[in-house]
């Protein structure tokens, strides 16, 4: 009932891990691969970064506010983390930012070398001066940055755009001209928490990425924004939804709005260790109470 | 669903110098708090870091070893200056049995020193082992004396016993049976002091430390073996630490790469 | 202690009501000035609109979410609305919007005439297709528009702008150019909710914008932003924070990222009738209790 | 703070035929409504209206007279069919005195029903005039007849009284002494009563109707005077009512136009 496939990955229910969320070490996310239908992993550059200062994460009343700053491994010390994910069960997405456009085709040839199932841009990451959000804004550098990545590798290639955009339905046209396998929305916004006794901002880089319940109708908005576009224009590849996904529910509207599958991220501060079980569950109880046979019905029912 | 647990921000209230490394920092926060739980500590503009809650009544407060940039400033603070804290998060320690051993090393009595006042409060025997490089580093040494049975473990033998405090504990695990053994310090001494108690065959609460961003089980970087420290921990039992490959060899850094043990 | 003075205007404590908010009347109006430092009016067009159908306010879990389509009586009807809204005593800025640029200089002379006090440019209405977001997201429009404005009238002139962008910068820059008297950020996200049960879009538009809690970090970015380029760049006017603003510390928050005054829209919602004098008076034990004598006293202190 | 009430859905339970313009629709919802207030309800890609809510018990009910596209859409419901809602909003009611009397022209009975109930329930002497425009339009006479002292008035004379509901109000509130006039109807109906009410110098709660966008206080469509129907009403005293101008005068079209009442 809740099985389904993206760009040829078989996964067992649409609920799959964001970028950036438990996925700094390969055993974590072998554990959540469990209850998931993919994993992406935390976006890989060229070289380890040690990212932000802390506070580098802050729950804030209605959604989380993060500026981890691209911390990650460097994808050379990467392949034993995708091995240790694998050993889950579901297929792995390897995430990959790159501040020039032949580095997403680098970075994703060793993803698939090291056995990743697909592989995910980040053109989005907001709050990395010279990389994300300037490389992902315009069609144009987005172009460039999948046709790098899909001349590289065999396996699928996913694109993940910014929400701090006014014109997503071009990036993502942009992404499927050049032979991207499928479109994820939304990053992160750009938000930051000012502290009024201290007098400054919370989080050591100041500005951050704004996650979680707050972003949801920005998300589902412009993931109906480019499902519409693909209607009218005939496209087929699929787009993956995510944005303040915490339940079930929230997740049949993404579906609804146009969403084959959905990434899951912040909810696992407001639900824990088991968020991808009960969100499943969730979704099956939806689906037999409204007398949907599989959770591909939904898809794009929303779309007028 | 969790409800959110916003940032929020407390005045100083008290600030105690237990030693010439340790200070504890003293503020009111109306929430509940177990022991073994731990708040992440905001200083503004300098850091943000996780720290055990070492009293836990109304007036909270924690126990800051100075080591780096974060908790320098920590104890550059004065009593009505300003931090940051979200929390408590964690899993606290569980009591369990009536009578029960607590070994701390070092600064780690902070989250061992609430635990033992509640388990007196509820009737249980315990045994306390209090160790530290030298007598001048001892901490909470006078508010434990007057609750439980202490004992002192010295690696210089300035006071009480000459050795470290694991060594000393072993012994009373010879002469005594415990229902659980709690134990916080250093990973090393842990490291060690796990493989006594597994040949043993006895129960224990470990509490651990991982390098922390979030705090909130979001980011992954306090993973050991399949749990996260801030949401499965910071306390551990034997099955769980038996699961963690890692424990006692490495931790990882910021930027997620495998580095030594402190 | 809660007096400012804004582009000449003198306002009894800094907080405005946003516009779209409780001004279809003047009589409820002249109700809210009694508490607030000035008013703002709905944005009005050349001529009347009817909006969207219902619904078209939609309260959601962490904000609301409207598509009240710039329904207004057309500035030929609206004389009389300012007339009672100044009643209250408090200036009353005159918001318009137009779908090309000479209608801001047509419409803003109108408001003058009317005894409007300032006008505020809505260059950021994102429902309405061909007005708001396709004209006020790039600096070109923004100049033209403010150009148009300020050669028409007397009062000071504010632009308003969208949030749906990657450029607030070079929009407040292009403001500043064309001699706008001062900035206004932000307006609604594009947000939308669907229903799961119906299995559609909850808005009669679909679409619409995102306000309230939620959106405050992103709000709050966005005058941090600007505020640090004008900085900078030493431009000399005012901003005005809006966005989320439900409580006097998140005013505090607003005006510490560099707003020299605030606008308070949806907290209506949360906060009902007194909205206004609430919050002034948090603000006032915040000022108290943290030392400050004035509130002008922490208009940036978090900028660095 | 007011919490947030966000829009919801529930399936229909129950559809009433209450006359050949008017049915009354049930579903659960489980939360704790006064007689008085209303919901927003949304009929899937049509509309969204507010109602007042007809039941109060735990299976709620909207009773719903067919004029336009939206209502029309509703009667077209069945049950099992889903409607949204969100609410309830709006100031209710409030039960004053021992004897009331109430008022109400058409299906605006709706909001006084319960109020009946609730009034007898609380042990108070109620009188109530119900009014249409002939017998066939009269709604929950049966529902009332068994509660409270029930007087009939039809314009056409066809039951009860002949003429205006108001006017056989005005013979009852001459012989006995009312400690308030509840009543609600068509506003030139209430414009006209609210004269002799003001005359005779007793207390009245009137239900007022304008048009809504948002139900919630914020794009002020709803405004009369310097209230908002949504959020100071739909209730108004004799004192409010004083200060609308526009009261029985004009009504504002969704572009905040000025029109005729309906
Ligand atoms: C659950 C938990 C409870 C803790 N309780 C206490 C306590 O009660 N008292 C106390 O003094 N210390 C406690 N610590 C350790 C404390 O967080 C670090 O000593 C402190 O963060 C060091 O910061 P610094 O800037 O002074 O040192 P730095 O120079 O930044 O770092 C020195 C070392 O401290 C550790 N460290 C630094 N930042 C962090 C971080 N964000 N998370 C975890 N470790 C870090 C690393 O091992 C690092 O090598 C606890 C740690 C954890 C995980
Ligand atoms: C507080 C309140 C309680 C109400 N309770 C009831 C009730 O219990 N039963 C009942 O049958 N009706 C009730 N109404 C009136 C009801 O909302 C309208 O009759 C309904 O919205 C008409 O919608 P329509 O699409 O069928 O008609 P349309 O053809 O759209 O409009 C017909 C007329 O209905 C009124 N109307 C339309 N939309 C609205 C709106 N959004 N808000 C207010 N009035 C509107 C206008 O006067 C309009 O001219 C109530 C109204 C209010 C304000
Ligand atoms: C702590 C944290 C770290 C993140 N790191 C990344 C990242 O490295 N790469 C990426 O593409 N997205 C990253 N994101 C964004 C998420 O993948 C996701 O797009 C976003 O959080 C919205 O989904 P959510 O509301 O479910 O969290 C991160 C988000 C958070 C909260
Ligand atoms: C119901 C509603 C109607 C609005 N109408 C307008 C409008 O006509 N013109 C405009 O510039 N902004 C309009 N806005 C945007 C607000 O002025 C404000 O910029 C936004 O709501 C963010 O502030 P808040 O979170 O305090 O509501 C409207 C907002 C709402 C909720
Ligand atoms: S510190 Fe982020 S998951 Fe534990
Ligand atoms: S309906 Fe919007 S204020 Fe009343």
């Amino acid at each position: 009932m809740l099985d389904t496939i993206i760009a040829g990955l078989k996964l067992k229910n649409p609920l799959i891990l964001a970028s950036g969320i438990l996925d700094e070490v390969g055993s974590t996310m072998s554990e959540i691969a469990v209850q998931a239908g993919a994993l992406v992993t935390k976006s890989v550059g060229k070289e380890a970064r040690e990212g932000y200062g802390n506070p580098a994460v802050v729950p804030l009343e209605h959604g989380i506010l993060n500026a981890v700053g691209l911390a990650n491994p460097g994808i050379e010390n990467y392949a034993e983390e995708i091995k240790e994910a694998k050993k889950g069960g579901a297929p792995v997405i390897g995430s990959v930012f790159s501040s020039d456009f032949e580095g997403f085709g680098y970075l994703a040839g060793k993803m698939e070398e090291y056995g990743a199932d697909a592989v995910e841009l980040n053109l989005s990451c907001p709050h990395v001066k010279g990389y994300g959000m300037e490389m992902g804004s315009r069609p144009e550098d987005v172009k460039r940055s999948v046709e790098s990545a899909v001349s590289s590798v065999k396996i699928p290639v996913f694109a993940k755009f910014t929400p701090n955009t006014h014109n997503i339905s071009s990036l993502a046209m942009a992404a499927y001209e050049s032979n991207a396998s499928g479109v994820v929305a939304i990053n992160t916004l750009k938000g930051m928490a000012i502290n009024a006794d201290a007098g400054m901002p919370v989080l050591a880089n100041k500005v951050g990425g704004y996650s979680g319940p707050a972003i949801k109708p920005i998300g589902l908005r412009l993931v109906y924004e480019i499902a519409t576009m693909f209607k009218i224009e005939k496209v087929k590849i699929p787009i993956i939804g995510v944005g303040g996904i915490t339940t079930g529910t929230d997740a049949i509207e993404y579906m609804m709005a146009g969403a084959s599958a959905v990434q899951v991220g912040s909810a696992f501060y407001y639900r824990g260790k088991d968020t991808m079980e009960l969100i499943a569950g969730e979704i099956e109880n939806f689906l037999k109470e409204s007398g949907y046979s599989s959770v591909r019905e939904v898809i794009g029912v929303a779309l007028s | 669903m969790r409800s959110p647990e916003p940032f929020r921000t407390v005045k100083i209230t008290q600030v105690v110098e237990e030693n010439s490394l340790v200070k504890t920092i003293r503020f009111q926060d109306d929430v509940d708090v177990e022991p073994g739980q731990f708040y992440m500590v905001w200083v503004p503009g300098v850091d943000e870091m996780p720290m055990s809650a070492s009293y836990i009544g109304k007036e909270k407060g924690i126990t800051v070893h100075r080591i780096g940039e974060g908790t320098e400033a920590l104890h550059n603070m004065k009593v009505g200056d300003i931090i940051g804290i979200r929390g408590p998060y964690g899993r606290p320690y569980s009591l369990e049995g009536k009578k029960v051993l607590m070994v701390a090393g070092g600064t780690a009595v902070a989250s061992l020193a609430p635990l033992a006042e509640k388990a007196v409060d509820k009737g249980m025997d315990v045994v306390f082992a209090l160790g530290a490089r030298d007598r001048g580093k001892l901490v909470f040494q006078k508010r434990l004396e007057n609750t439980v049975e202490l004992h002192i473990a010295t690696d210089d033998g300035s006071e009480g016993y000459h050795g470290f405090v694991t060594e000393l504990s072993r012994e009373f695990m010879k002469k005594g049976n415990f229902d659980m053994i709690y134990a916080c310090g250093p990973e090393i001494m842990l490291y060690n002091f796990f493989k006594t108690t597994q040949e043993m065959g006895v129960r224990v609460q470990f509490s651990l430390e991982r390098y922390m961003k979030c705090g909130i089980g979001l980011c992954g970087s306090c993973a050991i073996g399949p749990y996260l420290v801030c949401r499965d921990g910071p306390v551990f039992t034997e099955k769980e630490i038996e699961k963690m490959p890692e424990f006692g060899r490495y931790m990882r850094d910021a930027a997620g790469r495998k580095t030594g043990l402190k």
